[in-house]
């Protein structure tokens, strides 16, 4: 592999404390490096910022829900399609873009690795093969166990060994990599058409609650010793008044302490906070409760939290929420997709408009930002639009735009129809906070790297980790002049390498990389009763076979990276 | 000694049955017994074994004799043929594993042609419609587990998807519904009284081309409104009947097939039926289905909308992908003369399309890649055997509520046969040089 | 206004596709500049004036061009795409996508047009002398929003899934349509002189049809609502009133449930 | 002068249409599976033909000879059944409506007698149908 040397930039590294020192990072065999020899090609970045590449910690990009989402939204695509370019396939979609455009777009950002949030179990051949064709960024995806059959059965009775040594089991099967949980018991109770809005619902015949499920998972998740911690999508949400609920599940992991060999201080990620922090009692005295749960998130060190930043934009809305997708519907009438998988979950799809002429959307879009802007520790709160829910992942650069310059903030404050409501319902308006460049490098990079437990691989550019390297045509020296001057140099990347490979030179994709699918491989003691329960429910009550199930073929997953965790002690 | 193969995945309809066990000799080479299987699915095992069977490339003459050559010949043909054609179609793909479907993509993208699948003549129309207005759905494990009301509307799962009600809609015994068939009750629309119809507590035997009609009527009886007295041959008493039965469900499924997507209404039948779940969704629990023909034609759409962003009739002519069933859809395009060369793989338009679509296809260049004697291969120029799939070699597919099986392999094929994925990937490379791309 | 004519002299072997013949590309342009443009037979890209003689010119906007269209473009699509303002006048018949997301401007097609005519269309006027093919001032493929604006005039038949998801702007047809008229349509207004087939105003959330002639099968979810005198393109006379279709999800105004509106001459 | 009716024709699946697909499609069994029209009882009285006897049946689309068989899926007075496969396609109506997908079902027939008038193998009918050079 060849050598590089990216000279001169103005290099922000959270893990190694450089705030924009002008400094030299070179790069061999796939590695950043402390030297290389005089025949390194050198990439000149003087003027220029320079980040290790940025981390997804939460998206909905590969898999059966989001292809739905392609499926049914070809207008999504209409006059947006984009022909084959030197290397680069062809691409299409707005809010969801096909797996090569994905790929693509991420890189191009300076994004080097991505997170698929919801892999539903049954279907992870799919989420595999759409990840196989997502060029240039390594994934990983997360199963999703909270409304699973063998988790709820293991929980009522309080069995955390045996709820652990099912999660390694279908974390193997599926080549997944963190535990994932979605309204917890509620899409359960949607297999009925029912729901649990607080964390105390009980689930129906299964007799337990979502605050149960909640505590065993991260139980068994600590008893695992995972990368990540349980990551968390609570009850009720996008309904006026859920940040109680929210505060509800955050609670529950307090005392709790972290047991992983990963440099991980979370037992609970807590995603696309934006949508679990309302208040008011209905549409009408909607208002934002980012103050209460940044209060509390800030107090509790054992929590990370993703924003989940509205963009203002059409999109496409998917979630293993199925209870939510159905009421959603119900308010916009746009057409529903729902798919409720047999023991494990369900997902539902719905467009929709977050239109600034919508007092409620302008205040979303309030909200999500107050959030990032509230956090005391960027180390532990990471930008995301929950892609595409709160809007497509391509906004990132906006977004930064928007955190980074509050004059940016005040245009599209007054560009809102219901100015006056956002001002009154939020606290937007009395926030001057501009995030630093080394304050965003924590929330895209070194952040969630860490709460994935990935910090000793990417997220950072101190010698030894992959090289994972963006260059941005940003220099900090200058004043901002204009704030969409932010949003252009972050939307295109003069150069990005992943793992010691250029993909992007200015601005285009100059190789399709060679991507990594990240699983994690957790040995646990032996457990019969485990296997005996899983032969059972696969012989009584799956339409597969446990032989068809576990057979993932090598090549749905050409080029595996296992993070391997024994937890047999 | 013989070996038993447990585990297999029937190559035949979208119920993608996977509990088949094949007797194969002890050298693999040959396959001498299956169980488990519908009797569709025996014969497609069984029939690979044809002693007549066509096992290397034919080319057709001026005087209409099939010369024999070899693979090599027939990727030359094939790869200048789409490398000259201006409007060139790559049909089928529904009959073949998603890993052929993928390289097939990276050839239409390369030569710039029309791809599509036979949802062209099957589930088109409920592509359609599932854009429209979107499609409340579930696997069919939930259906096993959970429904009590089961709805076949214009399909016939006694013919068509032999094993659909025994292993997921009507007798199976699961979680919630321990009492099997009994915990039931079965409703079939169809204008004929079907085998599937036999066996339903009501049959509602709509005139043809009238479920639109029907199915609005739903719609107003779960609302109580105001009827005519007659809807598509049906009593309003009748409907109102229907309609009560399915409110007062758990857990309902509607399975639709090509007697809705077929008939006068077409998408809008679909549209309509999926309105009518959605509705029941107010009072209870409801999810729809379509009943996919082709093993593997939902996995197909499943790799083109990840690809290109469209599950079928995707033209990437100009250079980029476009989408307009009436306009980019296959039979469409043929009767309209818009197409010059014609790439027919895993499905047989020559016996399934309109007489009038095919006659074209008799007069353009064109290649037909299928392990059997076809309509297809009958009128097409080239004719090129390939493995069975699902049977000589494996690949990923995805059942009709889309969930992703792979198939097994079970024997080998004919010595020097190639399969659809090597056959594909030698095309593939041979148009790479021809349009000089890396 | 300028002049610029077209006049085919090379047809196409398969179909051309001339998304760039619209007054506000030609706007500007000379008539060697506009015989470079663009077309596309299949995926064979050249230019418009291989196919097309072209002679006079096109003014400074689109709103001062006037595109003739001569010979037999009945293989061309796209004609008058996406087009703003100024006048397109098509002296034979045409194929798809006709006016296709029209935003301003007038079109007149001396002869028939096939299927997507006007799809999708904002505002402007498209007048079709010859018959109109399927899905005429429809939405595209998914989208929940077809025509939101605008007139379409069809002197002599239309096809089927006219108006479909239709929100504003008027239709009117001067002989039979063809099954599927204003499905899901949630505003607007179609007048139809001649017959409809069946499936007339199938899950139709609001809007008007008109119909003079007869309905081969009334939609089951259309209630009768008695009988009113309308004057409708000057023409005073009684007409059966229907409201539907009630199966549909519909609005509230003031209270009051709004549904969609069907007149059928008595 | 022969006695001819009109019918409503579809055509669909049927297992042994999708067992001989499978069993191979130049063999005479596909003639036997799908190159037939099921019809009601009623009907036959009306066209006073004997049941298995071969039939022309013709829409505005085309012409074919089949097999008329009496159904064993009824009663369904009026509507004839093809199985899907050349000899249904050779007559249905390949009219889309613009949606890709032609009407398969609810195509107007006639029916006439056609007794020594032989039923065409599967792929023979396509390759007569079409002009295709058989030697």
């Amino acid at each position: 592999m060849s050598e590089y040397l990216i000279k001169n930039g103005h290099v922000f590294d959270p893990v190694q404390g450089i705030k924009g020192d002008k400094k030299d990072i070179a790069i061999n065999d796939g590695k950043i490096v402390d030297k290389v020899s005089s025949g390194a090609k050198v990439i000149d970045a003087k003027d220029k910022t320079v980040m290790a590449g940025a981390v997804e910690i939460h998206a909905h990009i590969a898999g059966p829900k989001v292809n739905l989402g392609r499926i049914y939204r070809p207008e999504d695509k209409l006059f947006s399609c984009t022909p084959t370019k030197g290397i680069e396939r062809m691409g299409g979609g707005a809010s969801i873009p096909t797996t090569f455009k994905t790929g693509y777009e991420y890189a191009k950002m300076g994004y080097t690795t991505a997170m698929e949030a919801a892999m539903p179990p049954l279907f992870s051949r799919h989420v595999h093969e759409e990840i196989r064709d997502t060029p240039i960024i390594d994934e990983a995806a997360f199963p999703v166990f909270g409304n699973n059959w063998f988790v709820l059965e293991y929980l009522k009775n309080q069995e955390i060994e045996n709820t652990a040594a099912y999660c390694a089991w279908l974390l193997r099967a599926t080549k997944g990599y963190a535990i994932k949980v979605v309204n917890p018991g509620g899409t359960e109770a949607w297999g009925w058409g029912l729901n649990c809005l607080s964390v105390n619902d009980p689930v129906p015949y299964f007799d337990i609650t979502p605050a149960e499920i909640i505590k065993g998972l991260i139980e068994a998740n600590e008893y695992l010793g995972l990368p990540h911690s349980m990551h968390i999508h609570p009850n009720n949400l996008g309904n006026p008044g859920c940040y109680q609920t929210t505060l509800d599940t955050l609670k529950i992991a307090q005392g709790i302490k972290p047991k992983n060999k990963f440099g991980r201080d979370q037992v609970m990620h807590l995603t696309h906070t934006q949508f679990h922090s309302y208040g008011g009692t209905n549409w009408g005295d909607f208002e934002s409760k980012a103050k209460e749960i940044t209060d509390y998130v800030n107090k509790n060190k054992n929590i990370t939290i993703d924003t989940g930043n509205v963009t203002l934009d059409e999109t496409t809305t998917m979630t293993a929420d199925g209870p939510f997708e159905h009421h959603l519907t119900g308010l916009n009438h746009l057409k529903w997709a729902n798919v409720d998988v047999e023991l494990e979950t369900a997902a539902g799809v719905v467009p929709y408009i977050y239109s600034p002429n919508i007092s409620v959307c302008a205040i979303q879009w309030a909200i999500g930002l107050e959030i990032a802007l509230m956090m005391k520790d960027p180390m532990r709160c990471y930008i995301t639009t929950d892609h595409p829910n709160a809007g497509p992942f391509t906004r990132y650069p906006r977004v930064i735009k928007w955190l980074m310059s509050a004059k940016a903030r005040e245009a599209q404050i007054n560009a809102f129809k219901h100015k006056d409501k956002v001002l009154s319902q939020s606290s937007i308006g009395t926030i001057d906070r501009e995030l630093s460049l080394y304050e965003l490098a924590q929330m895209t990079r070194a952040g969630p790297a860490k709460s994935l437990g990935l910090s000793a691989m990417c997220g950072g550019l101190k010698p030894g980790m992959d090289a994972d390297v963006a260059v941005y045509n940003f220099n900090p020296d200058k004043p901002v002049a204009n704030p969409e001057d932010i949003e252009k140099a972050f939307s295109r990347c003069a150069a990005v390498f992943k793992s010691g490979v250029q993909v992007v030179s200015n601005g285009d994709i100059v190789s399709n990389g060679q991507k990594r699918t990240l699983w994690v491989d957790v040995k646990v003691k032996e457990n019969p009763q485990v296997m005996r329960d899983i032969n059972e429910k696969f012989i009584k009550y799956y339409s597969m076979t446990q032989n068809n199930y576990e057979a993932l073929g090598h090549h749905f997953v050409p080029n595996p990276y296992a993070i391997e965790v024994d937890a047999t002690q | 000694m013989t070996k038993t193969i447990t585990d297999v995945i029937c190559p035949f309809c979208g119920t993608l049955c996977d509990d088949l066990e094949v007797v194969v000799s002890d050298d693999g080479k040959h396959l001498l017994e299956v169980y488990n299987s519908c009797v569709i699915g025996t014969e497609k095992f069984l029939h690979s074994q044809a002693k007549d069977r066509i096992t290397r490339p034919r080319l057709r003459q001026d005087d209409g004799s099939w010369k024999e050559i070899s693979y090599d010949e027939a990727v030359e043909y094939s790869a200048q043929m789409l490398a000259k054609a201006k409007k060139p179609m790559m049909f089928g793909w529904s009959s073949t594993n998603c890993e052929a479907q993928s390289v097939g993509n990276e050839i239409a993208e390369i030569s710039k042609a029309c791809c599509d699948n036979t949802a062209a003549t099957c589930h088109g129309t409920s592509l359609i419609a599932v854009q429209d207005i979107g499609l409340p759905s579930c696997t069919l494990g939930e259906i096993k587990n959970r429904a009590d009301r089961i709805i076949f509307w214009g399909c016939n799962p006694a013919h068509a998807h032999p094993r659909h009600m025994s292993r997921y809609s009507i007798f199976p015994r699961g979680f919630f519904t321990g009492k099997g068939q009994m915990s039931r009750k079965l409703i079939v629309v169809d204008p004929r009284v079907t085998d599937t119809a036999k066996m339903a507590d009501v049959h509602l035997q709509v005139e043809q081309g009238k479920d639109y009609e029907l199915l609005d009527a739903l719609r107003v009886a779960f609302k109580g409104e105001w009827l005519p007295d007659v809807v598509a041959g049906i009593p309003s008493e009748k409907i109102r009947e229907a309609a009560d039965l399915m409110k007062s469900g758990r857990f309902g499924i509607i399975f639709f097939g090509m007697g809705v997507t077929q008939s006068l209404g077409k998408n809008h039948n679909i549209d309509e039926a999926i309105a009518v779940t959605k509705d029941l969704n107010e009072y209870t629990k409801f999810s729809i289905m379509p009943m996919r023909g082709h093993y593997n034609v939902t996995g197909s759409g499943e790799v083109f909308a990840w690809q290109f962003g469209f599950p079928y009739s995707v033209d990437l002519t100009r250079g980029f992908a476009r989408y307009n069933p009436g306009d980019t859809s296959t039979i469409d395009l043929l009767i309209r003369g818009e197409l010059d060369a014609m790439f027919t793989i895993g499905s047989d338009p020559g016996a399934h399309f309109p007489i009038s679509a095919v006659k074209p296809i008799a007069n353009m260049p064109s290649v037909c890649v299928d392990p059997h004697l076809t309509p297809t291969s009958g009128v097409s120029k080239l004719h090129v055997p390939v493995a069975f799939n699902g049977v000589e070699c494996g690949g990923n597919c995805y059942r009709m509520d889309n969930v992703p099986i792979d198939c097994r392999k079970v024997v080998e094929p004919p010595e020097g046969m190639l399969t659809d994925e090597q056959f594909l990937i030698k095309v593939r490379d041979r148009l790479k040089q021809l349009k000089g791309v890396a | 206004m300028e002049t610029i004519t077209i006049t085919m002299k090379n047809a196409p072997a398969l179909y051309l596709e001339a998304d760039n013949i619209t007054p506000d590309t030609f706007a500007g342009k000379t008539a060697a500049q506009i015989a470079g443009l663009h077309v596309h037979e299949g995926n064979a890209t050249s230019t418009l004036g291989k196919y097309f003689e072209v002679s006079g010119g096109a003014g400074a906007t689109a709103a001062d061009t006037k595109i003739v269209v001569k010979g037999d473009v009945s293989r061309v699509k796209y004609l008058g795409f996406k087009m703003s303002a100024g006048e397109m006048v098509i002296e034979g018949n045409a194929d798809q996508y006709v006016g296709a997301w029209m935003k301003g401007g007038k079109i007149l097609a001396k002869g028939n047009v096939t299927a997507f005519a006007g799809l999708a269309m904002k505002g402007g006027e498209l007048t079709i002398e010859g018959n109109a093919g399927n899905y005429l001032g429809a939405a595209y493929r998914g989208d929940w929003r077809g025509m939101s604006g605008g007139r379409i005039v069809v002197n002599g038949n239309a096809g089927s899934d006219i108006g479909m998801y239709m929100l504003g702007g008027e239709i009117i047809v001067n002989g039979n349509v063809d099954v599927h008229l204003c499905t899901h349509a949630e505003g607007g207004k179609v007048i139809v002189k001649g017959n409809a087939n069946s499936k007339v105003g199938g899950q139709m959330v609001d809007g008007q049809i008109i119909i003079f002639g007869s309905i081969d099968t009334m939609m089951p979810g259309f209630k009768p609502a008695g009988e009113v005198e309308l004057e409708v393109e000057g023409v005073k006379a009684k007409f059966s009133h229907f409201i539907g279709d009630m199966g549909e999800r519909h609005k509230k105004r003031k209270g009051q449930v709004i549904y969609a509106n069907l007149y059928k001459k008595i | 002068m022969t006695n001819t009716i009109n019918l409503n024709l579809i055509s669909g699946r049927s297992i042994q249409q999708g067992v001989a697909i499978e069993g191979g499609k130049e063999k005479p069994l596909y003639r036997t599976a799908a190159g037939i029209i099921e019809m009601d009882v009623s009907d036959f009285k009306k066209l006073g033909a004997w049941k298995s006897s071969n039939v022309r049946v013709t829409s505005k689309h085309g012409s074919v000879i089949v097999k008329a068989v009496e159904t064993t899926q009824g009663p369904h007075p009026g509507i004839g059944f093809i199985p899907m496969g050349p000899w249904a396609n050779a007559i249905i109506d390949p009219n889309t409506y613009s949606t890709g997908m032609p009407t398969f079902k609810g195509v107007p027939v006639t029916v006439e007698i056609a007794m020594n008038e032989p039923v065409l193998l599967g792929i023979e009918l396509v390759q007569k149908l079409c002009g295709v050079k058989v030697s």
